[in-house]
């Protein structure tokens, strides 16, 4: 493990920062503080995170309808995130994206997708632009198991393996799509199969083990990096909580979940590796834990004070105004 | 007999129904069933996101299909099987997804029949959810009937409560022609009195909810409780309007349109859709061709701004046409 | 073999009907006397005839733009096409389709397509409609490799595939997608591959040779026809002429093109076959080039003798007038 | 100085100019080069189907990218390029495949900007043909610019002329919002004198291309030449047209309508369209709307029927709009 001490107290933080941050909004929606159609992360963060640690300004990241935690993995300010999430002024996108299209491409993130599987073809074209412009970054397209029965999915991998353009394709395999289990709709066990229709190379990770996505990521990166083409990975994962605050969860086997999140949870795992080996101190986390939950704290009342958007604001910024 | 059920509950009915009468209709779309047709398992289903379709797959466990996320091959595949004998349903979640799947509607449901050269039936039904208030922003919030309304071979219609919400599905279903059935987020879970059994309400004929003969009112979906509200406070002020509900996008009841306009020389559209190429301006542009010597007063179109949904609960709202947008436009003609 | 003689020589005479209707019309266009965009089948014969010889009444075939051959194949009337390829009210579509859209649904025919890989999704649903009503019919949908990068087909497989459908796909890989040589936008070899993505059966055929098509297209439509699921069957083929009429092919290697015109020829191959293993006399398809030659020039008498469409007819058909 | 060239030579020359100013641009579809980018040999490109692109995969080896048949792909790609920084000119081969590639143009790149507040440019253009003429029937002939005109967050255009196809493609390029740019069959091949060198014509401005008091006349793209037919055979009956040129579909220069509108008082539109959520719809609406005190006749709308785009020759010319059918709207309205 080439990670250094500080290194992993920022990963495990980033983690942290995700959970909780999930954690809240399901409490702000529940309690009816909070509207729109929300998808909560909790569960896969170590995907999001094992592969973003990796990945500097020039790289930029595509998301899903479930995108908060590529957003703060990329880096994204929680505060301008709730105060979004609560469709006010000073939200990163002025209160007008909302959760599905939240975004902040100063920072890479060029926003979480409402549309399933279309963030993959966005990432293909900003791996077409690092590479035109030879700008030396890498496109990431976050996206899940669903997406992957999605023909912008099998178009964009095509292109981007003709072209071996800078590009990873990052499949948050969960195990379902919606209320529906992964295997009703896709006929092979491993999806990273998919990636021979396009002689493209493939990797698998365990999507609950950051040590597991870090180590695949940063061989599927420096393969991208390398200017050997794209490549697909893997990541075999679990949402804690429903497809959106309030699925009643009733299709889901009860025991197989609990299996996954008493025993698999991303963040006790991190947290018993790095104990084990003696890399941090129990303490070093438990300080992090209670400064995340500050942070979020903080973040909703600020947000909660935030002013609405003003009403003129429906209609600008459907155009660049002067045309360029 | 009726009772009162919400326009989702209506919806669920009338699929029953359609399905219990004709062997030949099929459910399909993403998680119609829901889990739901697990054999073997008593795993209960969810009948879709917003739960209209639950319970289906447990009556017809081989007529009601789980899809993968795959638009475009559930509609063509919905347009393969309607052209060879069956009378598919597809759920398409949001109309806003339209933009993965629209070939199957422009190019092949809409077309086969005429390219043909009459020799096709494609009796296809869309299912879809249309319009903003729920907050799901941009691309989960849009009211794209008037792509579905402008391409020819295609029918789209549009129920504003639950009684015609029944009516309007079977006779879209057993239509041998593709409909585009439009479920407003706005009216979708109002609740009103349905009546049993099974009945079909025509495609192509609006209906007047209210009389009267100072100004025209005409809107549709979730725009008709609008216009009520709005007609309540005209009245109020002692102008007593029309309302009529189009029901039907494709075809237009002209006639119904014409009609009114003559009695009140003046109409207003309320439409919740964005302003260009929309179903709003091909009713002013009927208006002041055919129905021009009746007009005395400008046609308004009170919708949607030129821009995309927004998130925020305010901005929402300010996007929405409201009773107050058109009370202010009834006034501005008088 | 287990073809008779009789059905050899229906074989053969299929393949020179298509071969000589599409010289025909090739002239025809090129003397102004027929309008619209035009794209022949010749050189791919072997393709439709060995896979619709096998097909009955049940069997459903959905085409491409290239769609001539695959309605010959099918039983399409010679004289109904010709008509309608001139635009005359009794073209096969009255004169409203036209070569991208002929079609002729009564005999499983489910027309050509102006649109690259939309007939793989209906011939899905043909399949759909086959396996709910239990007719026992079988769907095939023929496309060319370029529609492979289409995401609707990678939808329809895998749909299929996830419900053991019987459908069979048939790629006409010739090697372009109009000017574009295959291996510029496909990275693998065969694309027969991409059935793997899909867990699907997958067969590779040589599409100049009429029985290795039969052969392979047997045993998939056994597959098929068994309730195992659907098929993906590659047959390796070169269009003898450019992508449409009008084409001035300076894109393709002359000597490349002469090689498969000159020594592959399907309607040769099959010839050669049968001659040497003296399964027809070399008078008998004497005869029947004869007879198609006879039959094809009737075809256009016929056509140009026949009555344009009723203006009137623009707007009918539009709708079933009583809904239903 | 200028010369006569075709539209699409003009077009030819308006991306070769956009590429030699501005090396972001990049340009991207199906045989755009055409086998002419195999390294090492001299093979020679076709320069897409109808040659508009030829000679430029040559000058700019690593700009110009032939794609596979990959409509949802090529789009979406090009969107992402374009949200990071490149200036992409995607060929949509014709404008009848938006079917298989709406999403990246209705969904992201026309709401990036908004859902992001404001921190994104998408300064995308999409050449595509539109339109009958060239029999090449329903699935190749349709004038869907209605369907992007629509779309709040784009803009389209459609030149009527050369010289207008190359000022307006060279603003469409360097604008910072998603373009549509159509080619419509009609004009395509028809040539006509092109100024040398870089110059724009503005997006947003109609063109007043004859003066006339008695009615005006509105066409765009291939309806211009029908409408300057129809003044022709007007005028030698003494009745005298305003020809307007829109030229842009989005935005409407509502006020050069409004302008011509006042001055004759009769208004009739010619849109190769079929009718329902039309444009011709939205000018009509315009003129009965803000347009009302203006108006001394109804307005027609001269127009393809509700109908697919037939193949036979007969009947595609009795679907498109005539400079008689154009002649006997205005005679209807006097
Ligand atoms: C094109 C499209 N189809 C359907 C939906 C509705 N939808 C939202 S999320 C979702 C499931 C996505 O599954 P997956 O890709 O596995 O991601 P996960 O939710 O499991 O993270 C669906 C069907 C959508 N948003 N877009
Ligand atoms: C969706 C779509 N994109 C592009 C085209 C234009 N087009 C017509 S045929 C063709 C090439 C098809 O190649 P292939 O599938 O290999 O079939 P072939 O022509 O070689 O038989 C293209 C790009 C189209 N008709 N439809
Ligand atoms: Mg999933
Ligand atoms: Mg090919």
């Amino acid at each position: 493990m080439d990670l250094t001490r500080a290194e992993l107290l920022e990963a495990y933080r980033k983690l942290r920062r995700i959970r909780s941050f999930e954690d809240k909004l399901g409490e702000l929606v529940v309690a009816g503080k909070m509207g729109g159609f929300m998808h909560l992360y909790a569960g896969e963060e170590a995907v999001a995170v094992g592969v973003c640690t990796q990945l500097g300004d020039k790289d930029t990241v595509t998301s899903t309808h479930r995108g908060h935690g590529h957003c703060i993995a990329k880096g994204v300010e929680i505060a301008g995130m709730m105060a979004e999430l609560f469709g006010r002024a000073t939200g990163v996108c002025k209160g007008k994206g909302g959760s599905m299209h939240i975004a902040d491409i100063e920072r890479g993130m060029l926003g979480a997708n409402g549309i399933v599987g279309a963030g993959i073809p966005l990432a293909t074209g900003a791996a077409l632009t690092a590479r035109i412009k030879r700008t030396g970054g890498v496109a990431v397209a976050f996206f899940g198991d669903g997406a992957t029965n999605q023909g912008a999915f099998h178009e964009s991998l095509n292109m981007a393996a003709n072209w071996k353009l800078p590009a990873l394709y990052v499949i948050e395999n969960n195990g379902f799509g919606e209320f529906t289990p992964t295997e009703f709709v896709v006929p092979v066990k491993d999806i990273a199969v998919r990636a021979d229709s396009y002689a493209m190379k493939s990797l698998i990770a365990d999507g609950m083990d950051f040590f597991d996505v870090y180590a695949k990521a940063a061989e599927a990166l420096a393969y991208c990096r390398s200017g050997r083409g794209p490549v697909l990975l893997e990541c075999k994962t679990y949402r804690f909580a429903g497809h959106f605050v309030g699925d009643t969860l009733v299709y889901r086997d009860k025991e197989e979940a609990e299996d996954w999140i008493q025993n698999r949870d991303p963040l006790q795992n991190f947290e018993t590796q790095v104990l084990e080996a003696s890399l941090v101190e129990a303490e070093a986390l438990r300080r992090i834990d209670l400064e995340v939950q500050e942070e979020i704290a903080a973040a909703v009342e600020s947000a909660e004070a935030a002013p609405w958007p003003d009403v003129a604001e429906t209609e600008t910024d459907v155009y660049v105004e002067d045309g360029g | 007999m009726s009772r009162k059920l919400s326009l989702g509950m209506a919806v669920n009915e009338a699929l029953r129904i359609a399905m219990e009468t004709d062997p030949d209709v099929i459910l399909m779309g993403e998680d119609v069933a829901g889990g739901g047709d697990r054999k073997g398992d008593d795993v209960d289903e969810m009948g879709g996101v917003l739960g209209t379709t639950r319970g289906l797959v447990k009556a017809f466990p081989d007529r009601v299909l789980d899809t993968p996320i795959s638009e475009m091959g559930i509609l063509g595949t919905a347009v393969g099987a309607a052209a060879t004998g069956l009378r598919p349903v597809v759920e398409l979640m949001f109309i806003d997804f339209l933009g993965t799947c629209l070939d199957p509607l422009l190019n092949q449901a809409a077309k086969l029949r005429y390219m043909f050269g009459g020799n096709a039936r494609v009796p296809l039904t869309v299912r879809t959810v249309t319009g903003a208030g729920m907050q799901a922003a941009a691309q989960h919030s849009q009211s794209l009937y008037w792509i579905t309304a402008g391409i020819p071979g295609l029918k789209t219609v549009i129920p504003s409560n639950p009684a015609d919400a029944k009516g309007l599905l079977l006779s879209a279903i057993r239509d041998d022609n593709p409909v585009v059935f439009c479920e407003a987020k706005l009216v979708l879970g109002v609740s009103g009195e349905v009546p049993e059994g099974d009945y079909e309400v025509p495609i192509g004929k609006a209906k007047l909810v209210r009389g009267g003969n100072d100004v025209s009112l005409i809107g549709f979906g979730g725009t008709l409780p609008i216009c009520l509200q709005a007609a309540e406070q005209l009245a109020s002020d002692g102008i007593e309007a029309d309302v009529l509900d189009l029901r039907s996008l494709q075809p237009l009841d002209e006639d119904a349109i014409l009609a009114t306009l003559t009695r009140t020389g003046r109409v207003v559209i309320v439409d919740e859709s964005t302003p260009r190429s929309s179903v709003a301006s091909d009713v002013a542009a009927l208006c002041v061709d055919r129905g021009f010597d009746s007009l005395d007063a400008p046609v308004k179109r009170v919708m949607a701004p030129h821009s995309p949904v927004p998130f925020s609960r305010v901005l929402e709202q300010a996007f929405l046409p409201s009773a107050a947008r058109v009370v202010e436009a009834v006034r501005s003609q008088v």
